[in-house]
């Protein structure tokens, strides 16, 4: 395991975050990495490398800056549809993020394809990102949420989903990985029971992009979200990819700019995909640099280590944090990403939040915006420790001591006052 | 053992979210309601007994962080038996305790009473950590204003 | 006017692309600055920074860098909304763009607001922008834009403005600015025209906001958008100004994390403005470093410096174009901001921006995306050289010469052959 | 002057763009339609007449930028009297003069046609101008299978 340490103190150096203390002095140990990612130096200066050398906006300009950057923002494209394994770069709209990315697919299919009543499978893991939207369109077309359980470690429980699908169910929209409890949902097997139950899948990605190379086509998907600030890009950029005929068959989101191919006073007609969907100017700097944050995680992280070596944090995290006096740890389950959600006995989360920050070390405490999840699992909320390929097991360890000293100092006993 | 910590935290603080006072749910209550604070989960749940114009009674439970759970336990030390006019200067004392930058005494209140409000004042350097503080009062004033079963939100 | 231009000339310090070369070896002559302004040092510092110092996702975390992150994040909510007059920060939403923000507004009504055959008076001068979102909500809910002329010069007809407003008319959603013709409308003359007609009125303010201060009070408007990268700042950013209360009557526009109150499986409360109209992890640092350029625009150029050299500018630039043969100037009507669309008889504009890219020139040819407005000059494109603080009269120079040098060029005679 | 512009834009071009061949509509056309690229405004109108596998005689007007004027004039001179099979040959290799990196030979067609559409090779190094170019050819195409009017886009 040494050789992974050394693997990762090195990639540290790329982090300049990293290498920051924390106000109260410590040093950061930075166990957020669900929330956003820390953002590696090349990532950053692509931004600052388009800003001084490139800046334009694109696609209507046949000035060379202009060309340039449309250059380079297709380019971006292109990058990302070869890493999730797009059949075209057609298929990859640009968005500010998962959660826009949703949207837009909710509101196509009300358009076009939800019928009152309609049903859409989800599991009791999901994000708000993969529910509100549903509820904003159920405003306007009725139609529910049927949310299929996990099992009580947190796996995937193929026959509880066979059971939920129905004549009714008109779409199966899943998270591919838990953003509480790092859990896997198995997307092909569940894709193939929407296939075969003639409906189509949405899978939001967020958690899973990060954690392990993903191909849309082999997971034999129709829609696909993430989000480019979780995945060491900046803020302000998202994907969807929207599997051909998709494209084709949703309408617009957002009409302005660049979507259109001809507008006259009472009627446009529109841009072919993905134009189409890329209203206005689009966040032309954020992709280009999202495309430099997937060329980093490939050339200089590697997804073997990423997966070898967040499969040791993992295990390692889990060994540490069993030795911290009345933890629960939720979602025991396996395949899972390196995402710990856990309570302490008598010790609301809250508390244990701040507490570790007193400490230096950033976890996020709350309900992860899953608050269905919550109240599933019973707990009003989690303390949530969510681990990058930066991470060192040192860290783990500052966490888990501080945990014990946390127990300790709530513990108050009457003697001590 | 971080200093800010021990300031946020301090013994009476731990003392109450260990041993809250008046925890439980009175019976026949003239007002109840509950008080949420969706950011962090805090949840507690009022019920209290006014009689000619006074707390006579009053209880409170649910599930919180241990700023909140003394700051209700607290609360409820201080309220009960008050006459409605007290406790709404409390609320006022608490509230700018809380919001202002530099607040040494609290007027027209008992020094005892001012004490124990006094221990939340350096909850002001953990802003994120305010509303946990006053989520009990908004719910109090939120519930004696109305005798109806109501849910408070400090979002 | 030499104080002007060594002022400038000072600014150009702060605007590293500036001084680049053009890939042909010429000077690059930056003259599309209404399609995308180019960006200052302290506002790409800001990005860099932000990454480097402080990057977190916001709102629920109660870890330092988080809570730093949120401090950053709603303190640039409070600078747009001291920047822009909004009477409370609670009244300003963080989008991608002024497009976002138009759309936002339009779904909105949509679904609180317009009845079937209701009519949004607009100017002829609309960017696709304020036309194709409406266009979008006429397909579920008839309705229909309403265009006014505006005079031969380009100028604001009040009359002709008067009689476009009916008892059908529900909204007035106008430019402040052309982004073609650089002329302005009068916005508050026009507010007090709906006001008088009982509607609320839109601005589109993403030009305007570049070149001359605005308070949204004074103004006495309902919705007001710009874009980010128009005003110096990133791309991914833009602003919604709703005057209260139109913020609590307009439902969500997008559904997820950190809008809501409280979710559950088949319904969710939402949050208060502003967060309701931000699902999702927005634009964090591009919303920070918003807050810079408005503070670097402020403090380090001065709208007094902007507006009065602007003024030298535009006059400088008609009188240089006019002296090119054959040109015919659009917009000429006074207030205007600093941008000249003109055509050049027998040469087509896309070989006029060809050309003039090859003397490292950078103007926009095209329809600017305002089809109806080219409709209604009768061209089927403009060249457009847009102006900012930091042009210069010998750029300006340079444009003349060139587009002699273009004239010369196509004028092909047969004794050439 | 600047070469890349000279290499554009050379003389055949602008001379075609000055004094366009087959400028105009035909009478009794068998095959008409427009083209369009949004992008810049180009707009091309295209009238035809096809007897015995042959077009018989061709014009265009419209608005449009240099190369796409010289670019439908010269190619109304090459396809006026071709036969189809032969005006198949020719948009291919136009097309893939303007697409691939480097294309010395259009096998299969008389030289002097091959000259002419050679000039329009330089083309490929602007790129945003390759559809300026096109325009004419792919309109005439999308006519001839088609002989209702039509509106024919690049983008
Ligand atoms: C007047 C006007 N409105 C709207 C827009 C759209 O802005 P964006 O593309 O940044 O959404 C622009 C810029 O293109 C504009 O100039
Ligand atoms: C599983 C999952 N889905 C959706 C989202 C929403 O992503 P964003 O806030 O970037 O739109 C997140 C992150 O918060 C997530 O973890």
């Amino acid at each position: 395991m040494d050789s992974f340490v050394i693997d990762a103190r090195r990639l540290r150096a790329d982090f300049p975050i990293l290498s920051q203390k924390h106000l109260t002095g410590n040093r950061l140990i930075y166990l957020d990495n669900a929330a956003t990612a820390q953002k590696p130096s090349r990532v950053i200066q692509s931004l600052l490398n388009f800003f001084h050398l490139k800046n334009a906006n694109i696609h209507r300009g046949v000035h060379w800056l202009s060309q340039e950057a449309t250059r380079l923002y297709e380019g971006a494209r292109a990058e990302v549809a070869r890493f999730i394994g797009a059949a075209s770069e057609r298929e990859v709209i640009f968005v500010r993020g998962a959660t826009e990315g949703i949207n837009l697919i909710a509101q196509g299919l009300r358009r076009v394809y939800f019928q009152p009543g309609d049903e859409i499978v989800v599991t009791v893991a999901e994000h708000h990102a993969n529910i509100v939207p549903w509820h904003l369109v159920a405003q306007e077309l009725p139609l529910s949420l049927k949310p299929v359980p996990l099992t009580c470690e947190g796996g995937f429980d193929q026959e509880a989903f066979k059971q939920a699908l129905s004549s009714r169910t008109r779409l199966v929209a899943v998270t591919a990985m838990s953003n509480v409890l790092g859990i896997e949902v198995p997307v092909k097997e569940v894709a193939d029971l929407a296939r075969r139950a003639g409906v189509p899948i949405l899978v939001d990605a967020c958690q899973a992009v990060v954690h392990h190379p993903l191909n849309v086509q082999e997971w034999g998907v129709d829609f696909v979200v993430f989000s480019g600030h979780k995945l060491y890009g900046p803020t302000g950029i998202g994907v969807v990819y929207l599997r051909h005929p998709w494209g084709e068959k949703l309408p617009p989101y957002q009409g302005g700019g660049d979507m259109i191919r001809w507008v006259k006073w009472n009627e446009s007609a529109y841009a072919p995909v993905p134009s189409k969907f890329e209203a206005g100017t689009p966040p032309i700097a954020e992709a280009i640099a999202l495309a430099e944050a997937i060329r980093y995680i490939e050339e200089e992280v590697g997804w073997d280590f990423i997966q070898a070596y967040e499969k040791y944090l993992t295990d390692y995290a889990q060994e540490s944090l069993q030795s911290v006096p009345g933890i629960t740890l939720y979602g025991t389950a396996r395949p899972k990403g390196a995402i710990w959600s856990f309570s302490i006995e008598g010790i609301h989360p809250h508390d244990i939040g701040t507490f570790l920050d007193q400490m230096g070390i950033a976890v996020r405490v709350g309900h992860h915006c899953a608050q269905p999840l919550m109240e599933w699992l019973g707990v009003p909320a989690t303390i949530r420790a969510s681990l990058a390929f930066y991470n060192l097991p040192e860290e783990i360890d500052a966490l888990a001591a501080s945990l014990k000293e946390a127990v300790r100092f709530f513990s108050f006993t009457a003697s001590q006052s | 053992m971080n200093a800010e910590l021990q300031r946020l935290y301090q013994d009476l603080i731990l003392e109450h979210n260990r041993y809250p006072r008046n925890y439980g749910r009175i019976e026949n209550p003239t007002h109840e309601g509950e008080g949420h604070n969706p950011l962090c989960g805090d949840r507690i749940f009022i019920t209290l007994r006014v009689q000619e114009s006074r707390i006579q009674d009053i209880k409170f439970e649910g599930e919180s962080c241990a700023i909140c759970k003394a700051s209700s336990s607290i609360m409820t030390t201080l309220v009960k038996g008050a006459p409605l006019e007290e406790v709404d200067k409390l609320f006022l004392a608490f509230h700018e305790l809380l919001t202002q930058e530099a607040v040494c005494h609290i007027h027209g209140l008992p020094a005892a009473s001012q004490e124990k409000l006094r221990i939340f004042a350096t909850v002001r350097h953990f802003p994120i950590r305010v509303k946990c503080a006053t989520l009990p009062w908004h719910t109090l004033k939120a519930v004696l204003n109305d005798p109806i079963r109501k849910v408070v939100s400090t979002e």
